[in-house]
């Protein structure tokens, strides 16, 4: 079980405030998609869980833990609950594929023999027994991505908690793996997902947590209430920082970009004209 | 740790040394600069030393005899001198003996001089007393001149002094370079395992991040460290006699114009190697993980900033 | 004009074949599509058009420029004709977001003035004027690909070239950001975009070309003939590269993880299912 | 290159410097290490080689006068020994102190001895002449043996021929051991700087892709390069200086016992600072870019492997 407790984050090297005051609770066994837009605090708040980041305030309980007393020594052992799926990925750059994703087995003791077994067939699983013996900057990045998603799953772990796992994929392998995330959530794991694909979510009728600036702005377990898309985007995340003008002296350059609100109401007219097709 | 976790993290030593040969490689040479400087340093100073106890060991008293003094009287005599603390050597010289290497060192004209004026030989016999240890040069002259049947005591008291005050100096100098050399040292070495740890600082923190503790990402560093400080160690002890026996070769004909012999270094070469392996192992596994802990203890996103 | 002639691309390094024998030809002013499954070859496409890599056999010619001839000397003003958006973002980690952008117009020798000017416009653009001053890793992965999209942008050079921009964004932004560059290339500039959402491409109907298996299946003005999807795209992959037993003995696992086929077909049920609500 | 692009590259690399002060820190310390290091040996050397000098300056030659030679002839022959080339120093010694003095180092017995067989003075006159440079030792010695008047010339040929061979000796050694000193350091320079180059590979290889040329990429590392160099240049002279000072006056007693005096830093300090900038900066500039070329030469994605 997963419960944030009136968390707020901010960060202090900027002082950007990225969550405030949420309050969740998630049961073992659940699927649960977040989904907010980009900047909107989800890979906060997964960083919260994983016990990445510390909040600024509340406290977040993972099963017996809580982040107020959890101790630096125990974070590790905390941690192997988990397996993760980050969204850079956050593969060791001097470790082949194969590497990769048996030292999360190794991390935790296993015996070799069984990581002779485990890793290929995981590999497998997502469809990389081929690159086995590449290192990742030899890789695509939909690979690394599914490199880092083996080596969330390789240890079998209680909560899976994965950080856009399909960004760098196609629909129809991203598809496959919520099918596999899925069929991982029915033995009883619990799976935390983020993701930017309103498709994905629409297709697997799960738990969908909606962040906003911050804010947890709807969690239902239906997704067709889900609010996915707030109004205006863009004026929330821009302030117009800059006190200096920033229109351009060269023409056709003004000709080119023209001013903001033309480019988000065309695209926006466009998405509209597109998505019903 | 599993035993099995115990064999794949030393392997995994073993191959970091290689996969980050670079780093290795400039790791080993520091090391080995230093190894080098430090066992020069101490192999020049060895040397220094040892020629400067040959010079006091020359350094004598004269016990001159008073004229009575012969036959049983002598013999006992130099009985009693040997029986007397901190004695080196004891050399009986005859009068005569004294007198002809007098003649020997003067002017022609002096020497025909004296022979001409006199038979009779102006010198007393005399013992030719070698001082053990400096430092109780005054003891020591002192209970020869507490004996029987002495005429004077001539004692260069002066060299003597200034001979130990050397050698005292040179042994601080030596010791205060080798040192400053370790110092300095440890000093450089421990910058490049920083810099080394530092670029690796990357892998550090994912690994803490799959949920490894800190004695598994620290004891690959560990075995790398135990086996950079070996190699360095026993590489260095072989530059270092190799350039020693390079430096003898060379200074050969200044060391036989001065009636010098060169330390041989085997005498040294065992606990140098004892001593350059330790320096080099604590540097390698000290360096590492004292830089690491800084990584260790952070939890997390503050990878990026490669 | 872009035009790729028998190019061929093997990675020396693994014996990859990444493209074989690709004829393409991209008239400046288009607007074109490049999409394919994970590993199909679209990165090793725009990294051969940027001269980062060499093709093994054929050769690619960028207006005047031929990459057989190109010098070493050339390669930095070949590609300040380029706007590049990577798919890892590539931004200096010790620069703020607003150098990051400013250095590409730096390198170029622009005058401060300008820069002054033209930066926090293109930040704006792309919705990050409150963040020109955070560092790298310290903004979201989403906000870390605009920052790349703004770098690509600032110099208005004469072909964009954009590696899964969209990636890390929500689909609203994903349809701002090729609103964008749509106005871009009215103006007369060439685009291309590697891009796993079909969406997008259906909305915004441009040539599209297809990878598979580092061979062009499909180049097409009109995307709705494009064959986006290959039947079985696992198997196209995956070799069952080891020669071991991959089953594993637990037999828990074993019910999770059913095997390989079933979960194919499984998700691929759900996405029909999904795709047609 | 434009003038702005100046401006802003010079700025950066200044900053670079701040940006990347741990691996910045680490470069200063290194050659800080080596050039104090190499600075001490030098200053050492000086210092044994005024010593070696002085003792040189005490080695004379002695030229005794036949007993008939007196008044103007002993003038006109003062002066013709001054004529000659290489001589450093005339002191004429008459008999009577030269007698003296000999009874002075005698054995009283013996002294007394002398002074009752005779009161004629067994000596001849004589001149000290001091040698200004041994190399001529025998040209010196040939020219002052033509002159007329002369008994006999007392010469330490042995003694004289010892000290140029120690001095030269010595001379070789500090030449290899600053040239060793050199060495290493460079060495050990360009490992630090490989590293910290190594570690900033990413951001070299990403300035590439967006398009800059190597120079724009070279040039901050030129100003960082110039700017450790002028640091560690500076701040190693004055390290080398207190430490120098410190040790004369650690080592004063045995400097005075010795009748030495310690040579002024100041006469070295300009000449010095001038080189060890010199080292610094090319040391600096020239290691990064060496280094960097390594990773300007390839195009693009070798990046990633951090
Ligand atoms: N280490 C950090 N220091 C300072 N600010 C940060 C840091 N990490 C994230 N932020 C800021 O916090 C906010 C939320 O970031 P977060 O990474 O949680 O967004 P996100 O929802 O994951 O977005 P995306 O979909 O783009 O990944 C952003 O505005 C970001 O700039
Ligand atoms: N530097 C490299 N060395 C060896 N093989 C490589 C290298 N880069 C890519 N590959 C291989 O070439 C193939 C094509 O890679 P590419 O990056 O072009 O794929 P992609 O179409 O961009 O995929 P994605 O959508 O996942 O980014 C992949 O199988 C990949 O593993
Ligand atoms: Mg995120
Ligand atoms: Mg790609």
């Amino acid at each position: 079980m997963i419960e944030f407790r009136n968390v707020s984050k901010v960060y202090d090297s900027n002082g950007t405030h990225a969550l405030s005051n949420v309050n969740i609770k998630i049961e073992d066994g659940e699927f649960v998609f977040v989904v907010g837009s980009s900047g909107a605090g989800k890979s906060t708040f997964l960083k919260l869980i994983m016990h990445e980041e510390k909040p600024t305030e509340g406290e977040i309980i993972f099963n017996e833990y809580s982040s107020a007393t959890l101790k630096k020594r125990k974070v590790p052992y905390y941690r192997r609950d988990m397996g993760i799926v980050f969204q850079d990925f956050r593969l060791i750059p001097k470790m082949t594929v194969y590497d990769n994703v048996a030292f999360a087995m190794r991390v935790i003791g296993a015996k070799e023999k069984e990581i002779r077994k485990r890793v290929p067939y995981i590999l497998q699983l997502v469809g990389l027994s081929q690159k086995a013996r590449a290192y990742p900057n030899e890789l695509s990045g939909g690979e690394q991505q599914r490199v880092s998603l083996a080596r969330a799953l390789v240890n079998n772990p209680k909560v899976i908690i994965a950080d856009e796992p399909t960004g760098n994929v196609d629909p129809e392998m991203s598809h496959e793996i919520v099918g596999l995330l899925t069929k991982i959530n029915n033995a009883g794991t619990t799976v935390i997902m983020v993701t930017h694909e309103h498709d994905l979510v629409r297709s697997f009728q799960r738990r969908v947590i909606v962040i906003k600036n911050g804010e947890v702005v709807s969690d239902t377990p239906d997704p067709t209430h889900a609010q996915f898309e707030s109004s205006t985007p863009k004026e929330d995340t821009d302030m117009f920082f800059f006190e200096e003008n920033v229109a351009i002296d060269k023409v056709e350059l003004d000709d080119v970009f023209d001013n903001l609100e033309d480019v988000v109401t065309a695209s926006q007219d466009e998405e509209n004209a597109g998505g019903e097709e | 740790m599993t035993a099995s976790s115990l064999r794949y993290l030393t392997k995994e030593g073993f191959r970091n040394v290689w996969t980050n040969r670079m780093m290795s490689l400039a790791s080993i040479c520091v090391l080995m600069c230093c190894l080098v400087l430090i066992g020069s340093a101490a192999m020049m100073f060895v040397n220094i030393d040892s020629l400067l106890s040959r010079i006091e060991e020359e350094n004598v008293v004269m016990v001159y005899v008073t004229d009575e003094t012969t036959g049983d009287a002598l013999t006992q005599m130099e009985n009693e001198i040997r029986a007397i603390d901190n004695i080196k050597e004891v050399e009986f010289v005859s009068k005569e003996d004294a007198w002809a290497e007098q003649l020997e060192t003067m002017e022609e004209a002096q020497a025909k001089f004296f022979k001409e004026v006199s038979s009779d030989i102006p010198l007393p016999n005399a013992y030719k007393v070698t001082i053990e240890n400096l430092d109780y040069f005054d003891d020591t002259v002192s209970s020869l001149k507490s004996l029987d049947n002495i005429d004077t005591i001539r004692e260069n008291k002066d060299l003597a002094e200034k001979l130990v005050t050397i050698r005292q100096g040179i042994s601080i100098i030596a010791i205060v370079i080798v040192a400053v050399l370790f110092a300095i040292s440890l000093f450089i070495i421990s910058n490049t395992i920083r810099l080394t740890v530092y670029s690796r600082r990357l892998e550090i923190s994912i690994m803490k991040s799959v949920g490894a503790t800190n004695g598994f990402v620290r004891f690959p560093f560990i075995i790398e460290g135990i086996i950079l400080g070996v190699i360095s160690g026993a590489v260095s002890l072989g530059i270092v006699w190799g350039v020693y026996e390079f430096a003898i070769k060379q200074f050969s004909s200044l060391l036989l114009s001065l009636n010098l012999k060169a330390i041989p270094f085997a005498d040294y070469a065992l606990p140098m190697l004892g001593i350059f392996v330790a320096i080099g192992v604590v540097c390698g596994v000290g360096g590492s993980l004292v830089t690491m802990s800084k990584y260790l203890n952070k939890e997390g996103s503050e990878i990026s900033n490669v």
